[in-house]
């Protein structure tokens, strides 16, 4: 078992556990803290695949600031455990959980039916990227082929900061009434 | 200047006019609104002249002046440019176009001025302007139809400017109705001569008429040919559907002048001539236009016989004039067609000024059996009304003459024509000189019958003007189309100016041999006496014992009756086209659309809001449950993907 | 990382020695914050122990040690303890990150004086440093108490809207040097100063070297600034705003708990300084020495390629050290001598203030190089 | 018991399983929790597994386009969170309340 091998299972087993913590704690808090560590870990299995650059937004974006949000955001509300964490209908529930079943069961069907294609693929390491990290190449790629959807991406983002100021201005939603 | 500039100006100033006009057209006075009106007119006027005059410098081949403003229309095989050319045909009709009708907006700011909506009238009046050159000079038959349409709309217009009277608005609706029969034959008649040719230029397709004979297109061109010639008959009032030209004297007068007897009506004839080498092709549809058109001629006159209305009679004789331009264009005189249009636009719009004067000084009076006398109340206008009068009934050396003599004799003489058609022109021509002596008389000369209540007084200078202009046209204007026999004995043998012009144009019939002199003489001077003889009768009639007449038309008896209700046409209409189309539309109406359409959408609406129904009871607002709904699609999808 | 087991334990060893300034360093600054805010305050601060008071670290350290082990009963256990660990990681893994001096070339070996190289250095310490508001969150939710929540949100808040300042006023480098490599960003600033723009050159007297501030002043006023927020030092500290919050998120700690918390915040004050030497200073550079220059020298005057290179390594983390101790005190000067903010005058700076200069500085500077490039 | 060579090999398909079973997991906290924060977080957490599937991708396969696409995929999820984060807020200030049923009351 070689060093990169062992680094992702370690790993995988460490995102694995973050993301089903995340889901099945009943303190927000805690699934909260969870998804920081997934997310840690999703970043590392980034630098496992030479996506250096972009492990490193991904820590910055959602663990340096998507998800601290979310633990502040919790602090302030000071939520309880829940007394019902969990959808309580039966049938839906059930119905729910059948439709995660089967989605689980599709995707691992259709990774299953074509892995040897992949496997095939995995025995060539990338060349594209020039070995070490492409982050050069991302940069070029995104400002020249992808320009418009970054550009678009932009005014979403002026949008959304906007949107945001406005909701947390207006006192308690449309409700509003003093 | 270049050429394109000058193409605009005559083009584009009447619809600025119009525009100018028309905007806050309630504003506007009288004065204003004419001068800009008739400014714009004669601009156009000039232009056009300054265009002819470069045209007559040009050798005789390449007289042709083309100018494409931008392609217009371009679908793969139909190419059609905003294209115009003027060329030794629409020349003249250019020049008649707007000169005539700057003399009669001239005219009009003398005749409307106490009209409320006068700025309106001269928006459309410029607006007709404007139509009528894109018809005139457009250069393919697209082109063309829109500037038929739109003199078809502002004569709708024009007909029915007085709208809050019944009668009037319903008589522009009747013109509006008939000609649209007309113009749908003529689109048919343009989609056949696409497809047959390709194209709609004319040009082109005068170029490729000589190689249809090898190529065996005889009868899409004969059907092409019809369809046109029914067009023409829906705007140029020609038998069947001529009915609406009379009504359409419910417009003021000058437009009457203007557009029901100069300009538009001929559209049809000048349309025919645009087209002659492929007529020509068509030796069938041309016997149909002579035979209509002398038809047309012979009972237009005969019902212009008994009219008491002074612009019914007029608008009678219009029709039959065309019938003679349409028999011309029938036994192959495109050349004789296109003389006799110009000479008739003067001396008919010269008539219809005058009898607009008359009206003037009668105050809207316009039955002639209350009028007569007024010789000594309005000299100018009885003065030019004679001139005109004579050129129309064809006293020898006025422009009438020549034209109708040309005609009567190419009626005879082309091998195309036949004795039947002569008769019939000559029967026309001596109608015509009763109903228009007839005229005379009762209007201007006998003694007054006019109502107490009325003081005739001569109309003012503005509106004299144009009537001195017309009539010296009417004089003069038939000498650049002298018959050569006249012009041999002539000193300077002046010769046909007008045919050598045309010459490169419109080529003679095929196979006609020179004339005989001393024939032509004599059919000369048997129309002319004919002509002659019944004028004097109905000089006799009118004026020596005005008793006569009743006792001719009772001896006459259900003849006159028929005649005098226009041989019930308009009844005919009524009685079995119109009300059956009404009875049919109404229970199309009712079986079809009310109890089988509507229904059916009920049906399908009621449907649509069941279905509504029992999806709402899905979108219960619990959120998760649309999540789980997008799960299932996906699984849905991939799986669809993955047994595929 | 190594090839066979000389190169692998000097790595290590290297690691632990990186993980020991920050630590070792800490009571160490401590002596100095005191003494320099008594100096500054007219006071003698700790003098009684040994030299010059330096015994006092000692003395600190074994109380922190022997302190009573205590959990306030409203905490969460698991959070309260392991926050104080949260704390130490940024610090040190940044920290890990900054190349100290030039690399050593010893016989086919080349060790570099930094923790690890990393090719995207920049966006690495940014990303640690970003995890930095958990320690602080994690405290003041762990240790159940209203205050340590207070001080805890008001932090991590000003620290997240913080970093966009940090983070933007760093592009301004990243753009003109092209690189996202901390030594190859140190190495670009050792040439002489010289403008060239459109063509027009101007060159400063070969003394002065290209420093980062020279290109970028503006995006350096506002990195330090945030630098100060980012480690939650006054003016800027009110997490721990004595007078409304007793001591903000760290109330409850108490003992080596609290030492942990200390060598956090301390952390953050030397990876600050660092990285303001590294962009801005020239990092390890020797101004006015070339980096050719030096090792010309050395290769003269040292016996031996391999003490050659150790000499100029040593010397560059000599100059290195000696810059971050200027910077560090400069953080100490001012805490002692700025009054704290108010949190709405704070929030004010961050985002109204220093956003937009460093979006402008942005801009500008991405406009600046464009045309240059044309 | 997986063969020991899918143990010692890693390739794609060990990453795009991982994956696969992060975004069901997320999955299931959308559909089955009843805390709003939370089921953001399961968003949040499908995301991340995508991300990952699409790097592995784009690794293996040579090719940047992934990557372009997972910076896509976190500003979205950025913008996403921000907006979801003050509705959840505002409606929290209103009713002191963020159980996802309760949100049904909300129409209109």
């Amino acid at each position: 078992m070689s060093a990169d091998v062992f680094l992702f299972w370690f790993l995988a087993i460490l995102t694995l556990a973050g993301g089903l913590t995340t889901v099945l704690v009943t303190n927000p808090i805690y699934s909260a803290l969870a998804l920081a560590f997934a997310m840690i870990g999703v970043s590392a299995l980034f630098v496992t695949l030479n996506a250096y650059f972009l492990a490193g937004v991904q820590l910055i974006v959602y663990a340096g600031a998507v998800t601290v949000l979310f633990v502040m955001v919790l602090m302030m509300f000071d939520l309880k455990h829940e007394i019902t964490a969990f959808t309580r209908g039966k049938f839906t529930g059930l119905v729910k959980s059948g439709t995660v079943a089967l989605l689980a069961g599709i995707l691992v069907g259709a990774i299953a039916m074509t892995s040897d294609l992949f496997l095939k693929i995995s025995g060539t390491p990338e060349v594209a990227l020039g070995g070490g990290d492409g982050t050069k190449e991302l940069g070029k790629i995104l400002f020249s082929k992808y320009i418009f959807g970054f550009e678009a991406l932009g005014i979403l983002l002026l949008i959304v900061a906007i949107g945001a100021v406005a909701l947390a201005r207006s006192k308690g939603g449309t409700h509003a009434k003093q | 200047m270049t050429q394109q500039t000058l193409m605009a100006i005559l083009i584009l100033s009447p619809l600025v006019g119009f525009l100018i006009n028309g905007v806050r057209y309630k504003k506007h006075s009288a004065e204003v609104a004419g001068a800009i009106a008739t400014g714009a007119a004669v601009i156009s006027f000039i232009s056009a002249l300054i265009m002819v005059i470069d045209l007559v410098g040009m050798p005789a081949e390449e007289r042709r002046i083309t100018v494409q403003f931008f392609d217009w229309i371009t679908i793969e095989k139909l190419k059609i440019s905003a294209g115009f050319t003027l060329d030794q045909i629409s020349a003249i009709m250019v020049l008649v176009v707007t000169g005539v009708g700057s003399l009669i907006h001239l005219f009009s700011i003398g005749y409307m001025r106490h009209d409320k909506g006068v700025a309106k009238y001269f928006s459309y009046l410029n607006l007709f302007l404007f139509n009528m050159l894109l018809l005139v000079l457009g250069d393919n038959l697209l082109v063309m139809f829109v500037g038929w349409e739109g003199v078809g709309l502002c004569s709708y217009l024009l007909i029915g400017f007085w709208f809050t009277d019944k009668e009037k608005a319903a008589a522009g609706m009747k013109a509006f109705i008939t000609n649209r029969v007309g113009d749908a034959a003529f689109l048919l008649g343009m989609f056949v001569l696409f497809l047959t040719f390709g194209t709609l230029n004319f040009q082109e397709i005068n170029h490729m008429v000589p190689l249809t004979s090898e190529l065996m297109w005889m009868a899409p061109i004969t059907l092409g040919t019809l369809f046109l010639f029914i067009g023409a008959t829906g705007k140029s009032a020609q038998i069947p559907l001529y009915v609406w030209l009379p009504d359409a004297m419910a417009g003021p007068t000058p437009v009457s002048a203007l557009i029901h007897a100069a300009t538009m009506v001929t559209a049809g004839v000048y349309m025919i001539i645009r087209l002659n080498p492929l007529f020509m092709m068509a030796p069938n549809t041309m016997m149909v236009i002579a035979i209509i058109g002398g038809l047309t001629a012979v009972l237009a006159a005969t019902i212009g016989m008994t009219q008491w209305d002074i612009k019914k009679v007029l608008a009678y004789s219009t029709v039959s004039q065309l019938g003679y331009m349409f028999l011309a264009c029938g036994v192959g005189a495109f050349g004789a067609a296109l003389f006799h249009l110009m000479t008739h636009a003067f001396f008919k719009a010269l008539m219809f000024l005058g009898s607009g004067s008359v009206i003037h000084a009668m105050h809207e009076e316009q039955d002639i059996r209350k009028m007569g006398g007024l010789k000594k109340h309005l000299p100018y206008t009885h003065a030019t009304f004679f001139v005109g009068w004579l050129a129309i009934i064809g006293a020898p050396l006025l422009s009438g003459f020549f034209s109708k003599d040309e005609i009567l004799w190419q009626s005879f003489h082309s091998p195309r024509g036949h004795v039947l058609f002569w008769i019939m022109g000559v029967l026309g021509a001596v109608m015509t000189a009763f109903y228009m002596t007839r005229l005379m008389a009762l209007t201007f000369w006998g003694k007054s019958r006019v109502s107490k209540d009325v003081h005739p007084h001569e109309s003012p200078m503005i509106m004299l003007i144009p009537l001195i202009v017309l009539a010296i046209l009417s004089a003069v204007g038939g000498w650049i189309g002298i018959p050569h026999i006249i012009s041999e004995i002539l000193p300077g043998q002046p010769g046909n100016i007008l045919e050598t012009w045309l010459e490169p144009l419109i080529k003679a019939v095929p196979g006609t041999e020179a004339g005989e002199p001393s024939q032509e003489w004599a059919l000369m001077a048997t129309s002319v006496t004919l002509a002659a003889i019944s004028a004097f009768v109905a000089f006799h009639f009118y004026v020596k014992d005005p008793a006569k007449p009743k006792k001719v038309a009772e001896s006459l008896g259900k003849v006159y009756e028929v005649v005098y209700n226009k041989y019930f046409v308009d009844e005919a209409y009524f009685g079995w086209i119109i009300n059956p189309l009404v009875k049919l539309s109404k229970g199309i109406w009712y079986y079809v659309d009310v109890n089988f359409i509507d229904k059916t959408t009920y049906v399908v609406a009621d449907l649509v809001r069941g279905g509504g129904q029992f999806v709402r009871g899905m979108q219960n607002g619990n959120i998760q449950q649309y999540a789980m709904y997008i799960g299932l699609g996906v699984v849905a999808m991939m799986t669809y993907v993955l047994m595929r | 990382m190594g090839h066979d087991i000389f190169e692998v334990s000097i790595n290590a060893i290297k690691l632990i020695v990186v993980f020991l300034i920050i630590v070792q360093a800490v009571p160490f600054l401590v002596w100095l914050e005191r003494r320099g805010s008594a100096f500054i305050q007219n006071r003698l601060g700790p003098n009684r122990i040994g030299p010059l008071g330096l015994m006092q670290l000692a003395a600190d350290a074994v109380k922190f040690f022997f302190k009573e082990e205590f959990v306030p009963a409203s905490a969460v256990k698991l959070l309260y303890y392991a926050a104080p660990v949260v704390a130490l990681i940024p610090a040190t893994l940044a920290f890990a990150a900054i190349p100290l001096g030039q690399p050593v070339q010893w016989n086919e070996y080349t060790f570099r004086l930094q923790g690890y190289e990393i090719n995207v250095g920049i966006v690495f310490v940014l990303a640690v440093s970003s995890l930095a508001p958990y320690a602080i969150l994690l405290a003041g939710w762990g240790s159940g108490n209203k205050y340590a929540l207070m001080g805890a949100l008001r932090a991590s808040a000003q620290v997240i809207s913080y970093e966009l300042a940090l983070g933007l006023s760093i592009v301004g480098m990243i753009m003109l040097y092209g690189t996202f490599n901390l030594s190859e960003m140190v190495l670009a600033q050792q040439a002489p100063l010289s403008y060239s723009f459109l063509g027009a050159n101007w060159t400063a007297p070969s003394w002065l070297p290209a420093w980062g501030i020279f290109y970028q002043p503006l995006g350096a006023i506002v990195f330090f600034a945030a630098s100060f927020a980012e480690s939650n030092r006054l003016p800027f500290d009110l997490a721990e705003g004595e007078a409304e919050l007793v001591a903000g998120f760290h109330v409850e700690y108490g003992g080596f708990k609290m030492l942990l918390f200390f060598i956090g915040e301390y952390g953050h004050m030397i990876v600050a300084s660092a990285l303001m030497v590294l962009f801005y200073f020239g990092g390890y550079t020797i101004p006015g020495i070339s980096m050719a220059d030096l090792n010309q020298w050395a290769a003269e005057h040292a016996p031996g390629a391999n003490a050659a290179s150790l000499t100029v390594g040593l010397l560059t983390l000599l100059c290195f050290f000696v810059k971050l101790a200027l910077f560090i005190w400069l953080f100490i000067q001012v805490r002692w001598t700025l009054p704290r903010f108010r949190y709405d005058q704070l929030m004010d700076l961050g985002w109204k203030t220093m956003l937009p200069w460093a979006l402008f500085n942005t801009i500008l500077t991405a406009a600046l190089v464009y045309v240059a490039h044309l | 018991m997986p063969s020991s060579d899918f143990l010692q090999q890693v390739g794609l398909p060990h990453y795009l399983i991982l994956s696969a079973i992060l975004f069901v997991a997320g999955m299931a906290g959308v559909l089955l929790r009843r805390n709003a924060m939370v089921i953001l977080m399961s968003v949040e957490l499908m995301l991340n597994a995508v991300n990952l599937s699409f790097v592995a991708f784009s690794h293996y396969l040579g090719q940047m386009d992934g990557q372009v696409m997972v910076f896509f995929v976190m500003t979205i999820a950025a913008a996403e969170v921000s907006v979801g984060l003050a509705i959840l807020v505002s409606i929290f200030k209103r009713f002191k309340e963020i159980n996802i049923r309760f949100f049904e009351h909300l129409k209109g």
